[in-house]
């Protein structure tokens, strides 16, 4: 049985088809890529696994548990955690604090054992903070924990995204565009980072990716949305090769003229369709992820 | 913003008399006839059929016959106050349109209006000039007097309180905007209190406008409450000729829609919003002006309730939406007037008038939370 | 990690020794507990003189002397030593040299609790909640009717047992934690989903429908008397007189319900800030500060939306349903009157003067915006009307202006509304965080690691750390 | 941490302030009265001339100067003024600075506590002129009451004021629960009315008084057609709109001229035309000018007779008049006459105590001592209670729209 198991999605915003009849597996530990041009509905789709957005029809399994129809937090707590397309951190808490509200599904918490600070209430308290420095570490932000988290720079901030997303203990990872706006040092190091979450603990990873060197070294499994539709599913050098797929992207005339053989994509298809993602992300994040 | 449900965007191109033209600029009106009338009607028969089925109080008066003979008078009343309040409305509408934000200073713009026009009289007045006043030119200046100070105090406002805010959390120019309101009330008060010794003022008689026309016992409908209703008719017009064919309005209307977009075809975006400003401001300011001329007197802190209530009418008729405030305005007018008329006939003065003011909160309540898209507008949950 | 007790002294660098600190703080406690206690007879008596906005200044730089301590790096001995005798001595000492200044005091700690309350609210939860008074009106009520006859008003089959007798106040203080939480969850869930402007507006609404009903429901029951108001209102009893009588105080009722009053009130605001630093240090108090920062994220890691804004509501709703109990009693009489949407509006003004979400900014709002209200507008309307009446000429140099022509309206007491939204906008444009912002706590666990061990030193333990 | 380090700096700014102005002789005013004007005033002089040996006695008057009322709050404050520039003298010549602090309540109960807690901490202060709400003097006389400061009230007419028993609070005026039923009394017997209409503003003195006129007009076997409280300042039309309907002889409206005001006018306008009877918070000019011609018919019961009533009340009418430049209205004479008393009664305490500053308590009790004293609004004695032994109501009549109305009709009544 697949971790992940999507039927016949449907999700409309008044007469636009986000995400049409979209069917989907995954498989446990496998990481898995979604990739297509802007708009073609990569955020939507996680907005509805994630619980965000309440899709027209169709239906989600995890693990054997329904999603339709459950808030973003019980969805958590059912094991799937995410990251944001635009780093959605709390600025004005510090690293730790971050880490700590994503184990907030994992506490046992009452007002009441806080406010007498019970044993039990300080013991996993305790518990919690030496988990959370400890997940620091494992993405390399050891020795940040009391900075605020908008003072760490930009590649940390994805990095303590993930650190965050990972206290959850989350059975499957959503990633939406984990190396968006970082130089090739910084997406060596988080390429490196999804990978061993992955292998060292034992994570299902699915990730929306605009820089096609990282999906294609990185995924088993890609999947081609455009316009709400999939329109290729593979492995990486599958997709790679479709012409569907370079259409989607160049539009037809090019398209043509360019051999499939074609090593790996161009320069310009990487960066080509990344800018006007995070040009407009600042101010219009909202409109940008419907 | 659904602006463009109001006028489609290419009414200009088409000249002034186009049919198109035509029908963009008067749709509102039948919407507006609509609306009146059916409200009017559908509280009618509810209260008429209220009285039907529960017809003898305990005193043995008949409730039928009372609620028979105010009716005509509750429903002029009621066009009178929710005119009014859709006046305030379009206010609050305009800038949440543009800026996603509740100028909660809104409110005493419409008050400064109100005072405004009430100084102008009186001044007219100790100088004994009302009298050699045509009273349709009286009129006309004491409402422009009062849209030319509101309409600058909003956009003085917008200026120093909101405009370094704009990209600021959201509640953070909402607090600023609850100062504003705080310190106007005050400003006014000291203002009026070191120029006239008094801030209650009341609007002198201008005896051309007390006039009445009456249609037997029943009904008795002065010619102030016709001012109001026949001005509020033609603002709304005028700003939907604004907002829908020119220029401004196409500015205002783009910066709604997409500021960065706005911003990049070349439109000057804080001119945009300045205009809006000035333009709800300056709607606000006459109805500042009539609400005084028909209740005849006001105070700095007379803003605060026809402001919340009006913000109840923008959220019914669905916030962002200019037919729509208009619309709210009119059924929450109509609402209030019935139900404070009528409570304490139904209730034998358990309930009253005295319950007038939370009813207006109780509606937007309710509205909020079973139908936050208003009656024509869009979603107000919390967007992703 | 530093920097964070570099706060200067008024008497020395910033980075003096303790042992200089704990004279400076000594000293200014000290000189400003004299100039209070003494201004009286030290200025000479003339209309020019303002001497009562000498003496509220004076004795504001005197409440201030505890916020001044808190951020002082000295042994925690010396501090609590020296908070005690600010607290539990100075300030009754002044207050029987002037009733006042104890009145104040109370006043300034009543709404420090609420402002706390409302911190929760809008400082942690970022919800921003302008019907706050509700709750404290539902708490006043609560006490106000069964501790007085009108309760026997409408249990009519019962009406012997009421009023209730001073010594149920204690049970009604708890009674009104519960009642205020359960007012909050009440309001809370009808109105929580909706967006923070809107809930503001809706907030304001839900305030004025319950003054409107308390001042309304005097038919067909008569719950709450109407605008007549409901008075008196037990206090609760004088239990320890007879240990007073014994330790020789021979003090009649009416000296005392004041200082007892004020400590009730210092007592259960401790009591708040006790808990609400526990709550501000405890998964709840993440995951409010989390949906204030995103509420998409926050769900998005497990946060339950709606219902820990309700904690944050009920928890807010409880500290004042609580503080309008002891209101109540220490009023003995209320009306509606004293639940506008003003005294809403002048708890935020103290929650954003102060900076939201910070404890140690609330309180200081608290003592500053009243200070301001009772004390420092009232005299400067004072000092004018002296020299308006001795028809003092002010000689500016260049201009000289008789204090007679001054309108009798331009008396600064009368502009309240005013300086609360000055207040408001400037915070907003200048300085949003606050005057004393919130700084996030450090923890135990990564200051152990990463930290020299002589700021680890200045962090007490329990607490992990100031605020 | 900039922060911080700015309260700090404040901090010490002020201390350092206050250091400054405690040893300096203060600030930038200049005394010397004498070498303007107004040393003629005849507060400054005495208090510059003849510093007094003994101290300084506070008499104060508490009403509202701002808000809604404060057109009623600022007679009662000109009053208290004016009779303590004339009648200090004889307190000065004791060895005593007089000095008069007008205070506004804003005719709020939490500022009215504010006030009076303020008032009770300052020792100088042992007589108080004051409130004009009931609502407000209510609770603030718990407070003058655990400091036995007295108060005599010139305007407050809830009867929970004296029936307290309170040995230091009286007043000088009638009771709602006397001018309610005098009010139904005239609306019944005199105008024959059948059915009345209540309406009252919600606040504690016009929902009272407006609760003892309907009770008394039940009573007399008027049928109350509607009974309404409403708190709209400028809105009336859904409460004039059953009253048309219900078409009674006489609207009568508890509360005060704000409101009054417009509701009458706005009746008027839509051609209602039931007598209009109000209570004491009509007893302003200001009716005049926010109804106009429509206050032509209206009546209103009062404690405070017009100046025309009393026969001594004409000079001080042209005094206050020429002092103030505006008109004396009934809460002027009250809160004159008022602090009259308080100024005899702290003479007698004085000289009953030796001459030494006689305590709150001593003051208190030669308020009530006071015997047969000739106001310019009647001769007052107080009883046990603290009510005036005999008070006068009138009712008045708006024959023309100037103020005040003429009197129709006196009724001296003994307190209950």
């Amino acid at each position: 049985m697949p971790l992940l198991e999507v039927r016949n999605l449907i999700k409309r915003f008044g007469g636009l088809t986000a995400v049409n009849k979209f069917n989907y597996e995954l498989e446990k530990g496998t990481i898995a890529s979604i990739i297509g041009p802007n708009g073609a509905g990569k955020t939507t789709l996680f907005n509805m696994l994630t619980g965000v957005y309440v899709p027209e029809e169709g239906k989600v399994e995890f693990n054997g548990n329904s999603l339709i129809g459950r808030r973003p937090d019980q969805i958590t707590f059912l094991g799937i955690a995410r990251t944001f397309q635009n780093i959605r951190l709390f600025n004005n808490m510090t690293v730790v604090e971050n880490v700590l509200v994503g184990m907030h599904a994992r506490l046992r918490v009452s007002i009441v054992h806080a406010l007498l600070k019970t044993k039990r209430f300080q013991e996993q308290e305790q518990r919690a903070k030496i988990e959370s420095v400890r997940l620091l570490d494992y993405v390399g932000l050891g020795g940040r924990g009391d900075e605020l988290a908008r003072n760490l720079p930009y590649g940390d901030q994805r990095r303590l995204e993930i650190a965050r997303a990972l206290a959850a203990e989350p059975r499957l990872l959503l990633l939406d565009e984990p190396t968006a706006g970082m130089n090739p040092q910084e997406t060596a190091d988080a390429t490196r980072l999804i990978r061993r979450v992955r292998d060292e603990l034992g994570i299902t990873i699915l990730l929306i990716e605009h820089d096609m060197r990282l999906v294609m070294e990185i995924s088993d499994w890609v999947t081609v949305l455009d316009y709400g539709e999939k329109i290729a599913e593979g492995k990486p050098e599958e997709v790679r090769r479709n012409l569907r797929v370079i259409e989607a992207y160049l539009g037809k005339g090019v398209a043509s003229s360019l051999t499939p053989e074609a090593n790996s994509p161009r320069p310009e298809v990487e960066t080509g369709f990344t800018p006007p993602d995070q040009a407009a992300a600042p101010t219009q994040n909202d409109g940008q992820e419907r | 913003m659904q602006t463009e449900t109001v006028a489609p965007t290419r009414a200009v191109s088409r000249g002034i008399f186009s049919s198109q033209m035509l029908r963009t600029l008067f749709a509102p009106l039948g919407q507006l006839a609509i609306w009146t009338v059916g409200t009017a009607v559908v509280l009618s028969l509810v209260v008429l059929l209220l009285a039907l089925i529960f017809r003898t109080s305990s005193s043995g008066v008949d409730r039928f016959t009372l609620v028979l003979s105010i009716l005509p008078q509750v429903i002029v009343d009621s066009m009178v106050l929710g005119f009014v309040y859709a006046m305030i409305a379009l206010g609050y509408t305009m800038v949440y349109g543009v800026l996603e934000f509740i100028n909660f200073a809104h409110s005493e713009i419409f008050m400064i209006g109100a005072v405004v026009g009430a100084e102008v009289l009186i001044s007219l007045s100790e100088a004994k000039a009302l009298e050699n006043f045509n009273p349709l030119l009286l009129i006309l200046l004491i409402i422009a007097a009062g849209m030319a100070v509101s309409g600058l105090v909003a956009v003085v406002v917008e200026r120093v309180a909101y405009r370094p805010l704009r990209n600021a959390p959201r509640l953070v120019p909402l607090i600023s905007a609850i100062g504003v309101s705080f310190f106007l009330q005050d400003l006014v008060r000291m203002l009026e209190s070191i120029w006239r010794n008094a801030f209650y003022r009341t609007y002198p008689d201008v005896p051309s406008f007390s006039q009445r026309i009456s249609f037997g016992d029943t009904l008795d409908v002065s010619y102030k409450s016709i001012i109001v209703v026949v001005a509020a008719i033609v603002m709304l017009l005028a700003l939907n000729y604004l907002v829908g064919a020119t220029k401004i309005g196409k500015s205002i209307r783009a910066v709604a829609q997409n500021r960065a977009t706005a911003s990049l075809m070349g439109i000057d975006v804080d001119r945009a919003i300045a205009l809006t400003f000035l333009v709800g401001g300056a709607l606000g300011g006459a109805a500042g002006v009539l609400y005084g001329l028909r209740f005849s007197t006001i105070n700095p802190y007379t803003g605060f309730i026809p402001g919340i209530k009006a913000f109840t009418a923008a959220v019914l008729g669905g916030i962002g939406n200019i037919t729509g405030a208009m619309l709210g305005g009119i059924v929450l007018g109509f609402l209030e007037t019935f139900g404070a008329s009528y409570l304490s006939i139904f209730t034998e003065g358990a309930f009253g008038a005295e319950y007038k003011d939370i009813l207006a909160f109780g509606i937007l309540i309710i509205v909020l939370i079973f139908r936050p898209k208003g009656l024509l507008g869009e979603v107000v949950g919390e967007r992703a | 990690m530093v920097n964070r007790h570099s706060i200067s002294m008024p008497f020395s660098g910033g980075k003096a020794p303790p042992w200089a600190r704990l004279v400076g703080i000594i000293l200014y406690i000290a000189i400003t507990f004299g100039l209070a206690y003494s201004l009286e007879d030290i200025l000479p008596r003339a209309a020019e003189i303002p001497l009562t906005l000498f003496e509220s200044l004076a004795f504001l730089a005197f409440l201030g002397s505890a916020m001044i301590l808190y951020y002082q790096p000295i042994p925690k001995v010396a501090k609590l030593i020296l908070g005690i005798l600010v607290l539990l001595l100075l300030m009754p000492a002044l207050g029987l040299r002037n009733g006042y200044y104890l009145e104040v005091a109370t006043q300034v700690g009543i709404f420090a609790a609420l402002a706390l309350g409302l911190n929760i609210v809008v400082g942690f939860a970022g919800l921003l909640d302008l019907g706050y008074v509700a709750f404290y009106a539902v708490g006043a009520y609560l006490w106000a009717f069964f501790g007085s006859t009108q309760a026997g008003l409408v249990l009519t089959s019962i009406k012997d047992f009421f009023p209730l007798g001073g010594e149920w106040f204690f049970l009604f203080l708890c009674l009104g934690v519960i009642v205020g939480g359960l007012a909050g969850i009440l309001l809370g869930l009808p109105v929580l989903r909706l967006r923070g402007d809107y809930l503001a507006i809706v907030t304001l609404g839900f305030g004025e429908v319950i003054r409107v009903m308390v001042n309304n429901l005097d038919k067909p029951l008569n719950l709450t008397n109407g605008p007549q108001g409901i008075s008196p209102i037990q206090r609760p009893p004088l239990f320890f007189m007879p240990l007073l009588q014994a330790l020789g105080f021979d003090l009649e009722p009416r000296q005392i319900y004041p200082i007892y009053f004020y400590l009730l009130v210092i007592l259960i605001a401790l009591i708040v800030i006790f808990f609400t630093r526990r709550l501000d240090d405890s998964p709840i108090g993440r995951a409010w500060i989390a949906i204030r920062e995103d509420e998409l994220a926050a769900q998005a890691m497990g946060v339950p939306l709606v219902r820990t804004k309700l904690t944050a509501f009920a928890a807010g709703a409880s500290f004042a349903g609580a503080m309008g109990v002891l209101f109540a009693a220490k009023q003995i009489f209320i009306n509606p009157e004293s639940f506008t949407l003003m005294q809403s509006i002048g708890v935020l003004a103290m929650v954003i003067l102060g900076g939201m979400g910070s404890i140690p900014g609330v309180i200081l709002g608290a003592i500053l915006v009243t200070t301001l209200n009772l004390q420092i507008l009232k005299a400067l309307s004072d000092w004018l009307n002296a020299m308006r009446q001795a028809g003092t000429v002010l000689n500016l140099g260049f201009i000289q202006y008789a204090m007679k022509n001054l309108p009798v309206q331009l008396e600064p007491a009368k502009y309240e509304r005013m300086v609360f939204g000055i207040v408001l906008v400037l915070m907003m444009i200048f300085r949003p965080e606050g005057v004393l912002p919130a700084s996030r706590r450090k923890l135990e666990i990564t200051a152990n690691r990463e930290t020299p061990p002589e700021a680890v030193s200045a962090t007490p333990p329990v607490t992990g750390g100031g605020e | 941490m900039k922060g911080k380090r700015r309260i700090a700096l404040l901090a010490l700014a002020l201390l350092l302030g206050l250091l400054v102005a405690a040893c300096g002789p203060a600030p930038a005013a200049a005394p010397p009265a004498a070498a303007t004007p107004k040393a003629a005033e005849p507060t400054k002089a005495p208090a510059a001339a003849a510093p007094s040996q003994k101290g300084t006695i506070k008499v104060v008057s508490v009403s509202p100067l701002s808000g809604a009322q404060s057109a009623l709050g600022e007679q009662i404050k000109l009053g208290a003024q004016l009779a303590v520039e004339k009648f200090k003298k004889p307190i000065e010549d004791l060895g005593y600075t007089v000095v008069f602090e007008p205070q506004d309540d804003q005719a709020s109960p939490d500022v009215g506590v504010a006030v009076a807690k303020k008032l009770v901490a300052d020792a100088d202060v042992v007589f108080v002129d004051g409130h004009l709400n009931s609502g407000v003097a209510i609770p603030s006389s718990e407070v003058y009451k655990d400091a036995d400061l007295a108060m005599v009230s010139p305007a407050n007419t809830n009867p929970k004021i004296t029936d307290r028993n309170y040995a230091n609070v009286s007043r000088i005026v009638g009771r709602d629960d006397v001018q309610g039923p005098a009010g139904a009394q005239f609306a019944i017997n005199e105008l024959k009315a059948k059915t009345v209409y209540i309406i009252h503003d919600k606040t504690a003195y016009g929902q009272g008084v407006a609760e003892f006129f309907r009770k008394e007009a039940e009573k007399l076997g008027a049928k109350v057609l509607g009974f309404e409280g409403t708190e709209e300042k400028a809105n009336f039309d859904p409460i004039i709109n059953p009253i048309k309907a219900a078409n009674p002889d006489v609207v009568y409206f508890g509360g005060i001229y704000d409101q009054g005001g417009v509701l009458l006018k706005q009746m008027r306008d839509k051609q209602v035309k039931s007598i209009f009877i109000g209570p004491d918070g009509l007893d302003s000019s200001e009716i005049v000018k926010i109804a106009g011609p429509a206050v032509v018919g209206a009546y209103y019961t009062t404690v405070a007779g017009p100046p025309s009533a009393y026969p001594d009340a004409a000079d001080f009418a042209k005094e206050f008049k020429s002092k103030y430049s505006k008109d004396v209205e009934s809460f002027g004479m009250y809160g004159y006459d008022v602090m009259r008393i308080g100024l005899v009664a702290i003479e007698s305490a004085i000289k009953a105590n030796g001459g030494n500053k006689p305590t709150r308590k001593q003051v208190s009790s030669a308020v009530r001592a006071v015997k047969d004293f000739k106001g310019i609004t009647g001769t007052i004695n107080f009883n046990s209670k603290g009510d005036p032994t005999v008070a006068k109501y009138f009712v008045l009549k708006f024959d023309k729209a100037e103020y005040p109305g003429s009197v129709v009709k006196t009724l001296d009544v003994a307190a209950p």
